[in-house]
């Protein structure tokens, strides 16, 4: 593919942008299934007035290009793109971008869906958020983030 | 010598995010996580007793038994919350 | 909600403005999955010149509306549209959108899988291809689809 | 009165869309497919003998022993195919 199936950037995206440059030279596609992940207003019941994502250089490319190899790998899949955000966001904006093209729509909603419960609990990136009185807290992982991803396997 | 990288919470519990160990007598990354316990309490809480730690050996994951060799990259990082 | 659910057009989409009103006003909002099929240039073999859509005036609406709200009833969600295009398209153009939001993404990925298993069964539409040679034929409906939608029912 | 639709490969076979009825003795879809398949072969092969038929009234999907009143709408079609 001759663009990159992986970003790692502070900067927003345009979604048309992003799923136009995937399906473009691909004429075997039927579905495109694209999955936006957006920071939330309200976590636990408190008003967050910025969230901020750190990430490992390096792992986080790795671990990314790993999980999306699965998903080819499992899938009759045409083309594949995952990006996501890091540092400070606003609540609202979108935070990751995941979307998997193929001939028939089962593949493509299987295969975006694995993606991000894998990217979930398997790669290197964590939120932090700053409530509108200054307070900070590290977001706390969630037990079902793991039961999602271990359904896949008896699948 | 090793290369060794905190994130997130654990970086802040233990004020680093990066440092290099010179010495080379870490077979496995238990008797690595052993050895940075013995510098105090936070160290323990944060690495020997925490039981979600998590790490990465050349950035794969990898456990507690994983083999260590001069060169590598050891992470420590609590679980992962992007997406 | 302030902009409507279901559109039936003759023209294209932009998916960016789509979710975007989608989303709109809509602070709880985690998870957006998007599912868009487009004309692929090849069925059986043949290459494909044009293909038109044909539908049922107010039933489609109609069907389309149930469908979506069978989905709100299912699962927790917090806005949904589909759209889909009718007349004449070429290969590659986008045929139809079906957006859904929620809180996380589970119930999104569901919502958007089920809506499009039921539309492919239950919405009035009819494909009618025409090939490079002027040939012409009615898309004949798949089987797979059928059991798709069955298999919601066990679930 | 019944007021008839026929779509896609159904209307093509048939030549014609739309077609209005005004006698009112169909007690049921059945019923009234039966007559209109006395028009011929054509008719019969679209309508009583086709396994595939799908039928609507009034914009929902409905079956053979759908009961009919003065007024409704009739719609005969192929299995669907949008998406």
């Amino acid at each position: 593919m001759p663009f990159p199936c992986i970003k790692i950037q502070q900067e927003d995206f345009d979604l048309t942008t992003e799923i136009n440059n995937l399906r473009k030279g691909h004429k075997k596609i039927g579905a495109v299934v694209a999955f936006v992940g957006t920071v939330r207003d309200l976590n636990e019941g408190d008003d967050i007035a910025v969230l901020e994502l750190e990430h490992y250089p390096n792992m986080t490319e790795k671990a990314l290009e790993d999980i999306r190899l699965k998903a080819h790998d499992r899938w009759n899949l045409q083309t594949s793109l995952i990006i996501h955000r890091i540092g400070k966001m606003q609540p609202c904006e979108q935070i990751v971008l995941v979307a998997v093209t193929s001939r028939h729509r089962e593949e493509a909603f299987h295969a975006a869906h694995f993606i991000m419960d894998y990217l979930k609990t398997n790669a290197p990136f964590w939120k932090k958020e700053t409530f509108a009185n200054g307070d900070t807290h590290w977001v706390d992982a969630r037990m079902s983030d793991k039961d999602a991803e271990q359904k896949w396997l008896s699948r | 010598m090793l290369n060794i990288l905190y994130f997130a919470s654990l970086k802040e519990a233990l004020g680093q995010a990066e440092e290099t160990i010179s010495a080379t007598e870490f077979s496995t990354v238990e008797n690595l996580i052993n050895t940075l316990s013995e510098r105090g309490e936070q160290w323990a809480g944060a690495l020997l007793h925490n039981t979600n730690l998590q790490i990465a050996v050349n950035h794969d994951i990898a456990s507690r038994d994983t083999p260590l060799s001069s060169g590598d990259e050891i992470a420590f990082f609590p679980p992962v919350t992007g997406g």
